[in-house]
This record gives structure tokens, C-alpha cells and sequence, in this order.
């Protein structure tokens, strides 16, 4: 298990020194084609524990707009066509006043049509508040910039702003098709329990509004503290199941799992969830493993189906089941997936939501037919919003996304991974 | 009457979880005090120490198959060299009674190792390899984690070999002249920057253990570890009584089994929100802590 | 003007002070003695409530003092220096007065600002009044912390002056200093009892106490053994037994 | 011109919370609190505009009589314990505040939707600037006008004797106590001060932020407070606002070029200052290098 690690270690050290080579190769290369380049400006955490998100989201958004130049670059209003340009890619630490920051230099330093962050829900939340509310409102002095977002995962953020869109994959449906399935497949469970990380937004609100419900609407029996009013519509029960079972949640910097565990030990559940990011999901799986619970099923978070999780504890998270919008399993997405790791990232569900905007970014603009001068930024950026609001389909790297103009929200195809023998299986397709 | 046995079983369970768990507590809460001790300065940056230690011996297990006895020391080595590193940057060459400054620089070391360590792993938590995990004794109706014990009894060997060093060596002589008498000190002809550093290195031996301690208790180390448990460690320092190492031990322990029973009965929300309640009341019952003495110099 | 009754001060087991009774007159000078470790600072300490008393009262002025915080005391007249001097070395020479002068009785003395003040303030003429007294009245703007250790004396003592007392309580004013200085200072203090303040010198430098005092106590083990007139404490034998083999009095 | 607006506004804001902290060092005090008071500000200012629909103005001017409040109250434990152990209690209030929030909820439903905080969700859309068509300009005046009236008053206070009373506290409590200086009236009413002015900050934060979640109010925060006015020395009220400038300037905008290794400098360059500039960078030195600087101007240009 150790050596897996190692070898692990090792490749991301390799990986990274590529990442430079290619970042610094990139550059000039996108800032020296053509006259005329359709610029865009992305952000993420590239510092702080969620590192990692920044980094994979920018080697992903890089290396798919590279592709996307090599084959042409995109269609412009007036039938010329020009390179796709990622103005930088900053580094917003995943704290609200430094998303702020960024998205009005966007807007009102650079010609960018549209700025592709950011990690952290509760960044996000902040920087959508920031922008205009609704199109067109002249009262509204909010930012009139369009985001296209590939990590603010929490629920129903997009509908803060029209100007704010999001890639992310609709959890509600994704875990309604995994109990369902999980359902047909395994007879034998019945009853279920769980925690969740109470200091993150998106694990909290996700568990006990959504992954419970969806399991209690589909036959799986809640074994954990009584919730009358628990049932199966989403958010049903919702704040009662969230006091009773506060003593089986944790923390994300959390050391010490073990009342939880055995809490939830004492249940005897056949399934137990773990709505919870790598670092605590980690220990509190390896503290399952200490106090030896024989659970039948193990489900967790979206958010822990990455690379950090097996980095983390591999063999604690043997057999644990996560709905993902992101698996290598057609063509486009395995290629996808060695280009980005060239460049020294992973391709998970967040990462592969960026590769999949830039080509998001392609079809709006030449749907927008957008002329990508420097004085006509303001309406560029107008007329990509709107664009970007009518795509009502594209082709994702998984299959294709529906889009609805409305919310600004995506319904990705996802699929169900599992962790065998120290790598993530794909062990359903739903498509 | 059944039941509540039960409830006896799981609360006493909780307890000694926590106590066990304590100890590492208690060990990041005694480098704060030597060093307090020492120097009357706080030294923010030490549980970075610590837990950066951690980090460099999993480092070194990754590069070459070692056993984790060799962990533990190498973590201690490693944590030893950045105290002194941390000594050199934010302490010995600050005017000795400009406390703000040095305050400050060690915050800026904190900033510093928490984000080099970011740099270093991308932020990802790391499986850190617990010894005997398997090791799980089940005594009548009670789980004892085997780990545990053994982080348990590696902290008191620590703390006895340190008290040792402290009160029967002539560097722990040393130690505690400067730290009461730094001029009386200074003209029986000690260096105090050499005592100094000499205390920062073994609070930073003792603190590498204590990283490496947590790191095999959770399973794991990340980055995001690191702030709760310095607020842990001060939260133990204070309780304790500032400049007390026995008072350190059994506030970390306390603390520990304390935090472990209000999870059990009031939940994750209101767990630390107990804690930091604990130390308001022993500040207004017990301002000077456990063992804390009043100092009063007219 | 002062009295002390059966005043006590125990550190843990150790009495720094036992039973000690005293009367000052209003205007006098009234001298403490005593070797090292007598009890001395503690009873400044005590009389200027920097740390209460273990039994026993002080009167001052008829009122008693012991339910009265340090800053209260001074506002019901009684102030003191310290043995080893404690200035505001971050605030100018005229800061150091000025923070002193006001908190007596009046609290109106607001300035636009500190230059202002400094020229035309309410209370101005009082304070360099006290600067002069010092000897300091040129180096009003500099820093405390930049005076020479002379210097830094006479400012405390103009600093306890400016508030105002009726009861002064000097803690060895004189030690560290040389002749001229010690001549100097006691003219000083002189000046200050015809201001009309009541003055309490502790002291080892004898020829100064001898020469200026009234009366003298003197203490031994935290408990009076004698007191009297300057001549009749150089006769008593008690006290020479005292102070025998006692090297020090500089 | 926003973004820089933005970033004027930014250090507006932390000056402020940067003073509040520098009216308790003068005392002596160092102070872990003000994250805590800041976050009340900020919540009980939204909770004003957003559930109660107050102009803001007013909900400012409660917010910071809400905190000043808090802080008086908190004024009165905080004078028995000094030093580390004053560091570590206040810090440890602080966390009782954001774990206060982490919990606190209270929403209501207004034109259909639920708003209001709503515990580890956050508060989100305080968006009273942009709802009532504030432009980037006039937010930064309004900000901007409350700073320069805070650092007014303080360094006006400083000229005062108030302001020599507060120094000499922090020098010498025993020495203030023995000139006649009730040193419990002076504490209190410093750590009063320092409420006051961080509720201020903190209302004004929040809607530039437009979200408030506990996440925003962790020791990281209390932490830059107490950093403001050291890094920048208390030898003068401009020292804060140097450092707030130095920080989120330089270190956290203007270092955007470096990319990663960004945050990493930032540690670095605090532990360097403090080595270089003990007494912090707008220290009495700087200030009568600078003095002797426009004499020498005045005099040429006299000549």
C-alpha cells in the first residue's frame, strides 16, 4: 500500500516538472497567434489545503484550449476565426475577498469575456453576489460579467446571478439514479447510516438534504437517530435530521473520529455514507477500519472522487462507491485525461467540468458571433452571455450536458466509481 | 438499567479515547510552555513544526523502506532542525524584550511551513502508516486502540525523559536559570541564545514526536490539521497554567477526554464551543491555571 | 495626618511587616530606616495600595485608605516614587507631567494637540513650573527613556510632585547617586515640604536623613524599633545594634 | 478602475480592523478578539439591511453600538489576565464567535425567498450597495470617509492627554495606577473603542462581500488584525494603515504575478520585516527620517 504511494509520489513530482515546462511553453504560444484572440481568464486555489483544485482545473482549461487552438481556435462574427487566450489563471486562495478581487480585475482590467472560476462554494457564493442580478436591471450596479464556473458544486448557487453559470454535475438526480441502482443490485441492504462534515457548506447541505432523502427514497431504511420527519423529497427533514445527528458529523481539520464511528458502529447500518472532502473522509474511514464496522456498502462524497483520497488513504477507501461526473471511459475522455496529466493535473469531476467549459466557451462564442476587439469588450461579453444562456446541449467529455439557460445550471451524465485494489473502477454506467 | 449500563460503557469508552487521544494534546501543549518557559515569548509556528516533522520522516519512509521507530526519531530530527531553524528566523535576532516582534515572526513561520508543506504535497492529505492498527484489545464490554496505547506511552517516555533533562542535566540547569533569571543568568557567564536554542530544538524534538504521534493516530496528515491543533495546544498551555509541564500533561489529557464526552452527548457543533468554555471558567476560577504559580515583581 | 495601626504584611510565611504602628504630622518630614529587608518598600507598597495589606489599617487624613485602589489614593492626596525608578520612557519628559498633573482634580485640560498644549494649554504654567523644578525645563520634548539616570530621578520625583499630594512617600530617592546630586535632591525635598507637602523619606544615605528629617522610625524585621528625633535615633542603642556589621548605607 | 476601487476599498476595511486592534495596543493589550467583534459588526449590520430592510447608515451606527457594547462587556474579564495568557483568552472569544455563527440562524422569507444567515450555509446576497445602484466610486467614499474619521479621531487622541494616558497604561500599569490613572476605566474604555471601530469594519466588509460565513472570521483574520498595527508600529496611527497597505497591496494583490508561490513569500516576507523593523515599519525612526526629509524640502524651497 506504502509502495503505491511511493510510486505515486514520484510520478506527481515528474508530472509537475512537465506542468512548468508546458505552462511556460503555452504562454507565449496563445499570447503570440493572430491579431485578434478571444480572451478568457480563469481562477482557482492554487494555494492552501485545495491546492489541488486550482492545479488540476488549470491544467485541464489549458490544455483543452491548446487543442482547441491547434485544431483553429474559434469562429468570430465576421467569419475570421481566432485563438482562444487564457489571460492568467489566479491563484484566489479559496477566500471570498480574493475571488472578489479577481473578478472585477477581470472585468474591468482586462478584455476577457468571461472568467472561468473558482474553487470553494462559499467563494463563489460571495463573487456571484457581487455581480448584476438580472440582465439589463439599470438599478442594479452589480458586475455585468459572465462566469462560467467548474467547481462551486454547492446546490443552486447559479440562480444568485444571471451573469453566473456553472458546469457541475446535478446531484440530485446523480445520487436518485445511485440508490436506485444500488437498490436493484444489492437486496441484502437495508438500513443505513452516515455523517457528514458540518464546517463545509456543500458536504452538509448535500448529505442532509440530499444523499439521505435519496436514499430513504429508495427503500434504504435510516438507522442512524430517530428523524420522524425525515423522507423522500429533497431537503425533506432536513434540519431535524441535521440536530439529531450532529453527534455522528465531524470536522474538516478534525484528528479524532472515534465517538462517530462508534456511534454509527452501534447502528449496525449495512450502508454507510461519508459526505465528507478527502482529509476528513480519510480519517474517518481509517477509524472505521480501527473499530473493525462491517458495513455491506460504502458511499461518499463527489467531491472525494480524486486522486487525493487514494493519496490519502487507499486502503481504508477500498470499496467505497462515489457518483462522479468524470470517469475515463469514452475515447474523448481517455485522451482528455493523458493530455491533462501530461500537463501535470488530474482529470476528476471538477477538472474535466473546466476542460469541458472551454469547449463550452468555443460554441457560445461562435454562437455569439462575438468581434473580440478591444472596444467592443462590454458588449462581447453581453452578447456571450446571452449565447451561453440558449445552449441548451453540448457534448461533454462523458456524453453529452443539457444546459438550462435559465438557472445557468448543467445536468452532466455521471457515473458510478468505485475504489478496487487502490485505483477507482468504474463499476456503473447509468448513460 | 441495562441501558444505562450500556450508556456507562460508551461515555467511560469516549473517556479513555480521549485521554489516550489527549496526549498528543498535551505534548504540543508542553513545547509551548518550555518554550514560554524559557523565554517568556510564544512560539505560534511550533505545532507547524511539529506536524511539518510528520511530514519530512513520511517523506523519507516514502524514499526508503525504514521502520517506524526510525519515523518517529526522524520526525523528531527533522521537527528539532526546524525549531532551531524557526529560532534563527523569528527570535534570535529580535530585541529580547520586543515580545510583539517575535510574536509576530513566528506567526509569519507559521504561515510560512503550512504553506511550503501546501507546495510540497498540493494540499493533499497523505496516508501516514500507523503502527498496529490492527492491534484493537477488547477488554469485557471496552475497545482499546492499540496505536493509541502505544502514542499514549511514547508521550510519557518523552515527557519523563524531557523532565529528566530538565531537572538532572546541567542544560536543564540552564535552561531554568535563564528562564527565571536571564541577567543573573547572563553574568554567571550562560549564552542565553545558546540555552534558547537549545530549548527550541528539544521542544522541537518533542514536537516532531508529537506530530508524528497525531499523524499515526489519525491515519493521515494534511495541511488543514495544523490550525486546529495549535488552537488545541494554546487552549492546553493556558489551562495547564503557562510555564508548567505537568500542567500541560494533564490539561492535554483532560482536555482531551473533556472534548471526547460533549461530542458524545452535544455534538460536533457545540464540542469546541465547550472547550473554549472550559478555559474561560478556569480563567476567571483559576487565572494562573493548574500548576500556573503567580509571578509578582514590583 | 497618617497613621498606621497594627499594620501587617505576610509574602506566604514570611512577615514582611508585623504590627507596625506610626503617626506622621501634617508638614513634617518623617524619616524610615532600617537594613535591607526591613520592611521598607513593602510599607510604601502598602500605604500606596500596590498591594493591600494582611491586617491592620492606615488612616490618612482621618479616612482610611485600605478600600481605596492606587489611582484613588493619589486622588485623595498621597503619592510616591519608586526605588528603582518607573518612568513612562515611551512618553516625552513633559508627557511624564503632563499624564501626572491632570489626573489630580481637574480632568477639563483637552488640547487640540500635544504642541498646542505644550504652548498654550490650560494647566501649562503648572507643568513647567514642575519641569523647572526638575531641572529638566530643556529637555522637556525628549524622551524619558533618553535621560541620564539623575535626570530620571529628579523627573519621577517632580512626576509624584505634579499630582499634587498632600503626603509624599519617597522610596530611596538617593540611592545611586553622589554627593552633589544628594545635596541637591535634598534641597529639593525641602522645597516640596514648603509647597506643604507631608513628606515620608525611606533612606539608607544616613547624612541625609539625619540632616532633613523631623522624625525618624526605624525598622527591623518588618516591626518599629525605635523612633524619635534625628539625634536620639544616633544615640539608641537598639538601633546600632541593628545596623551592626550591617556594611551597607552606602 | 474597479478592481483598484476594490482593492482602495479592501484596505480601508482592514485598516480599520487593523486600528481596532492598535487602540488596545497602546494599552497593552494585545487583543485576539477583534475577528470576533468584526464579525458581529458584519452580521448584525446585514441582519439589519437585509431582514429588517435598513438604510444603511443606520445599520451601521447599531452594529457598531452592538459591538461596542460586546466589547465593554468583554472589557472587564479581559482585565485580569495580561500578557500570553490575555492573547490566548481573547483568541479563544474569538472562536467562541465563529463557532457562535458556525450555529447561528435566522431566516426569513421575504418576496418568496428564504434569506437571512443560515448557519455553515452562510449569509449570502447582502447586496444592499448593488441593489440600491451604489457605484464603485461612491462605495469607496462611503468607506473611505468612515476611515479617514476613525484615523482622524485617534490620531487626534493621540495629540490628547488621553493619548499620552493610554501610553503611559501600556508602559507602566503599575507606574499609571500610582500618578492617579484609573487603569480599569482606561482598559475598558480602549477595548470599548476597539469594538466600536471593528463593528464598523466588519458592517462595512460585509456588504463588500455581499456573503458572510464563519469561514471568513477563523484566528487567520484576528490573527491580520494584531499584525496591521505591529508590522506597522504603534508609534503612529499611520504605521496601521502602511501595513494594511503593505499586506493586502503588495503581498496579497500586487504578488499575483508570482502564481503559487505567491502565499509562500507572504509568510516569508512578515518574518523579514519583523527581523528587519522590530518596532515595525512606520516605526519613530522611519517617521523622523521622513520629517527631516520635507524640512529639508520646505527649506530649499524657502531658499
Amino acid at each position: 500500500m506504502i509502495r503505491k504511494g511511493v510510486e505515486k509520489m514520484n510520478k506527481f513530482t515528474k508530472l509537475a516538472g512537465i506542468a512548468v515546462l508546458a505552462v511556460t511553453v503555452a504562454m507565449p504560444l496563445a499570447a503570440s497567434a493572430g491579431d485578434r484572440s478571444v480572451k478568457v481568464l480563469g481562477w482557482g486555489a492554487k494555494s492552501g489545503p485545495l491546492k489541488s483544485f486550482g492545479v488540476n482545473s488549470e491544467a485541464a482549461l489549458r490544455s483543452a484550449i491548446a487543442q482547441i487552438n491547434a485544431a483553429g481556435g474559434v469562429k468570430l462574427g465576421d467569419g475570421s476565426s481566432a485563438p482562444l487566450e487564457v489571460v492568467s489563471y489566479e491563484d484566489s486562495a479559496c477566500k471570498k475577498d480574493q475571488n472578489i478581487a479577481i473578478l472585477r480585475k477581470t472585468a474591468s482590467t482586462t478584455d476577457a469575456i468571461v472568467g472561468m472560476g473558482a474553487t470553494c462554494s462559499g467563494s463563489c457564493q460571495a463573487m456571484f453576489g457581487v455581480l448584476q442580478k438580472k440582465i439589463g436591471d439599470a438599478s442594479d450596479s452589480g458586475v455585468q460579467m459572465p462566469i462560467l464556473s467548474d467547481t462551486c458544486i454547492r446546490p443552486g448557487l447559479a440562480k444568485i446571478s444571471e451573469w453566473a453559470f456553472r458546469n457541475v454535475p446535478n446531484e440530485v438526480a446523480m445520487y436518485d439514479q445511485l440508490f436506485a441502482w444500488l437498490r436493484s443490485e444489492n437486496p441484502g441492504v437495508k438500513t443505513f447510516s452516515g455523517g457528514t462534515e458540518t464546517d463545509q457548506g456543500h458536504s452538509f447541505i448535500t448529505h442532509t438534504a440530499i444523499i439521505v432523502q435519496a436514499a430513504v427514497r429508495h427503500g434504504f431504511e435510516w438507522v442512524g437517530p430517530s428523524v420522524p420527519e425525515l423522507g423522500p423529497d429533497v431537503k425533506q427533514g432536513m434540519k431535524e435530521l441535521q440536530a439529531a445527528a450532529k453527534t455522528q458529523h465531524w470536522l474538516m481539520g478534525d484528528t479524532n473520529y472515534s465517538v462517530q464511528v462508534r456511534k454509527i458502529k452501534k447502528q449496525d447500518p449495512d450502508m454507510i455514507l461519508v459526505s465528507s472532502h478527502p482529509f476528513s473522509a480519510c480519517g474517518f474511514l481509517k477509524e472505521m477500519k480501527r473499530q473493525k464496522v462491517n458495513q455491506k456498502l460504502l458511499v461518499g462524497l463527489t467531491s472525494s472522487a480524486s486522486q487525493e483520497t487514494l493519496n490519502g488513504c487507499m486502503s481504508a477507501a477500498e470499496g467505497l462507491i462515489i457518483p462522479t461526473g468524470f470517469a475515463p471511459i469514452t475515447p474523448e475522455a481517455v485522451s482528455a485525461n493523458e493530455i491533462v496529466s501530461k500537463a501535470g493535473g488530474f482529470l476528476d469531476l471538477h477538472s474535466a467540468a473546466a476542460w469541458e467549459n472551454a469547449y463550452l466557451v468555443k460554441t457560445a462564442v461562435e454562437k455569439a458571433g462575438i468581434s473580440a476587439t478591444s472596444d467592443t469588450v462590454a458588449e462581447d461579453r453581453r452578447k456571450f452571455r446571452d449565447a451561453l444562456a440558449s445552449i441548451s446541449g453540448t457534448a461533454g467529455l462523458i456524453g453529452p450536458v443539457t444546459r438550462d439557460g435559465a438557472t445557468g445550471e448543467a445536468s452532466k451524465p455521471y457515473v458510478y466509481v468505485q475504489v478496487v485494489n487502490g485505483e477507482w473502477k468504474v463499476i456503473h454506467d447509468p448513460r | 438499567m441495562d441501558d444505562f449500563w450500556f450508556e456507562f460503557v460508551e461515555i467511560t469508552q469516549s473517556v479513555g479515547d480521549g485521554f489516550l487521544f489527549g496526549s498528543t494534546y498535551a505534548l504540543i501543549g508542553i513545547g509551548f510552555t518550555l518554550i514560554f518557559g524559557a523565554m517568556g515569548k510564544l512560539n505560534i509556528a511550533y505545532a507547524a513544526t511539529a506536524i511539518a516533522g510528520a511530514y519530512s520522516s513520511l517523506a523519507v519512509f516514502m524514499l526508503f523502506d525504514v521502520s517506524l521507530v526510525i519515523i518517529f526519531i526522524v520526525s523528531a530530527i527533522c521537527s528539532a532542525i526546524l525549531g532551531y531553524l524557526v529560532y534563527l528566523a523569528c527570535f534570535r535576532f529580535i530585541p529580547v524584550h520586543n515580545h510583539l516582534a517575535a510574536l509576530m515572526a513566528s506567526v509569519g513561520g507559521l504561515f510560512f511551513i503550512d504553506e511550503g508543506i501546501v507546495h510540497a504535497t498540493r494540499g493533499s492529505p497523505l496516508n501516514f502508516p500507523s503502527m498496529f492498527s490492527e492491534a484493537y484489545f477488547e477488554v469485557g464490554p471496552y475497545g482499546i486502540r492499540g496505536d493509541l496505547l502505544f502514542v499514549f506511552f511514547i508521550g510519557l517516555i518523552s515527557t519523563g525523559v524531557l523532565l529528566y533533562v530538565l531537572f538532572r542535566t546541567r542544560l536543564g540547569l540552564a535552561t531554568r536559570a535563564v528562564a527565571q533569571q536571564d541577567v543573573a543568568a547572563r553574568l554567571c557567564g550562560m549564552s542565553i541564545h545558546s540555552t534558547n536554542s537549545t530549548t527550541f530544538a528539544v521542544a522541537g524534538l518533542l514536537g516532531g514526536i508529537a506530530g508524528a504521534m497525531t499523524a499515526a493516530a489519525v491515519g493521515i496528515l494534511s495541511p488543514v490539521m495544523m490550525l486546529p491543533l495549535t488552537i488545541k495546544g494554546l487552549i492546553v498551555t493556558v489551562i495547564g497554567g503557562l510555564g508548567s509541564i505537568p500542567g500541560a500533561i494533564i490539561a492535554g489529557l483532560f482536555v482531551g477526554s473533556f472534548e471526547n464526552v460533549v461530542m458524545y452527548f452535544r455534538g460536533i457543533d457545540e464540542r469546541d464551543m465547550y472547550v473554549v468554555a472550559l478555559l474561560f471558567i478556569f480563567l476567571v476560577f483559576r487565572p494562573n491555571g493548574l500548576f500556573g504559580k503567580t509571578i509578582t515583581r514590583d | 495626618m497618617l497613621e498606621v495601626k497594627s499594620l501587617s504584611k505576610n509574602f506566604g510565611g514570611v512577615k514582611a511587616v508585623r504590627e507596625l504602628d506610626l503617626a506622621v504630622n501634617a508638614g513634617d518630614i518623617f524619616g524610615v530606616i532600617g537594613p535591607n529587608g526591613s520592611g521598607k518598600s513593602t510599607l510604601v507598597n502598602l500605604i500606596s495600595g500596590v498591594f493591600p495589606a494582611t491586617a491592620g489599617e492606615i488612616l490618612f487624613q482621618g479616612q482610611s485608605l485600605s478600600s481605596l485602589s492606587p489611582h484613588a489614593r493619589v486622588k485623595a492626596g498621597v503619592a510616591r516614587t519608586f526605588q528603582n525608578i518607573r518612568l513612562f520612557p515611551g512618553l516625552t519628559v513633559w508627557q511624564n507631567l503632563w499624564v501626572a498633573r491632570n489626573s489630580a482634580e481637574d480632568t477639563r485640560a483637552e488640547g487640540i494637540s500635544y504642541r498646542w498644549f505644550r504652548k498654550s494649554g490650560p494647566v501649562k504654567n503648572e507643568i513647567d513650573a514642575m519641569l523647572e523644578f526638575s531641572g529638566l525645563a530643556d529637555k522637556g520634548d525628549e524622551l524619558a527613556s533618553s535621560l541620564a539616570f539623575g535626570e530620571q530621578r529628579r523627573l519621577e520625583l517632580a512626576r509624584a510632585a505634579a499630582t499634587k499630594p498632600r503626603l509624599l512617600l519617597l522610596d530611596e530617592p538617593a540611592a545611586g547617586m553622589n554627593h552633589d546630586e544628594i545635596r541637591d535632591l535634598d534641597k529639593r525635598i525641602r522645597q516640596l515640604r514648603q509647597q506643604g507637602m507631608t513628606i515620608i523619606l525611606i533612606e539608607h544615605v544616613m547624612d541625609l536623613v539625619m540632616g532633613i528629617t523631623d522624625r525618624i522610625a526605624v525598622l527591623n524585621f518588618g516591626s518599629k524599633i525605635a523612633e524619635g528625633e534625628p539625634a536620639a535615633i544616633q544615640e539608641n542603642k537598639s538601633v546600632q545594634e541593628a545596623y551592626l556589621g550591617q556594611s551597607d548605607g552606602d | 478602475m474597479d478592481y483598484y476601487l476594490n482593492l482602495i476599498n479592501t484596505i480601508g476595511i482592514h485598516t480599520l480592523l487593523g486600528l481596532s486592534a492598535y487602540v488596545l495596543l497602546l494599552t497593552g493589550q494585545l487583543s485576539m478578539a477583534q475577528a470576533g467583534f468584526f464579525a458581529v459588526g458584519a452580521y448584525s449590520a446585514s441582519v439589519l439591511t437585509v431582514i429588517f430592510g435598513w438604510s444603511i447608515l443606520p445599520a451601521i451606527g447599531l452594529a457598531m453600538l452592538i459591538t461596542g457594547f460586546l466589547a465593554f462587556l468583554v472589557g472587564f474579564p479581559a482585565l485580569r489576565v495580561r500578557g500570553l495568557m490575555l492573547v490566548v483568552a481573547t483568541l479563544a472569544f474569538g472562536e467562541f464567535v465563529r463557532l457562535f455563527f458556525h450555529n447561528f440562524r435566522w431566516r426569513v422569507t421575504q418576496d418568496g425567498v428564504e434569506v437571512g444567515p443560515d448557519g455553515t450555509m452562510g449569509f449570502s446576497e447582502i447586496r444592499y450597495f448593488a441593489e440600491h445602484g451604489w457605484t464603485s466610486w461612491e462605495v469607496a467614499s462611503l468607506i473611505w470617509i468612515f476611515v479617514i474619521i476613525v484615523m482622524a479621531l485617534i490620531w487626534w487622541a493621540d495629540q490628547t492627554r488621553s493619548g499620552a494616558v493610554l501610553r503611559a497604561v501600556g508602559e507602566d500599569e503599575l507606574a499609571a495606577g500610582t500618578v492617579g490613572i484609573d487603569v480599569t476605566v482606561v482598559k475598558v474604555a480602549a477595548m470599548t473603542a476597539g469594538g466600536v471601530i471593528a463593528g464598523l469594519g466588519g458592517s462595512l466588509y460585509a456588504h463588500q462581500i455581499t456573503m458572510l460565513d464563519h469561514h471568513a472570521f477563523t484566528v487567520l483574520l484576528a490573527t491580520f488584525a494584531i499584525a496591521y498595527p505591529i508590522l506597522g508600529g504603534v508609534s503612529n496611527v499611520f504605521g496601521t494603515l502602511v501595513a494594511v497597505i503593505f499586506i493586502q497591496g503588495l503581498l496579497v494583490e500586487g504578488l499575483r504575478f508570482l502564481g503559487d508561490w505567491r502565499m509562500l513569500l507572504f509568510g516569508a516576507l512578515i518574518v523579514v520585516v519583523m527581523n528587519l523593523k522590530p518596532r515595525g515599519l512606520f516605526d519613530s525612526q522611519t517617521l523622523r527620517w521622513i520629517k527631516n526629509v520635507l524640512r529639508l524640502r520646505l527649506s530649499r524651497r524657502l531658499s
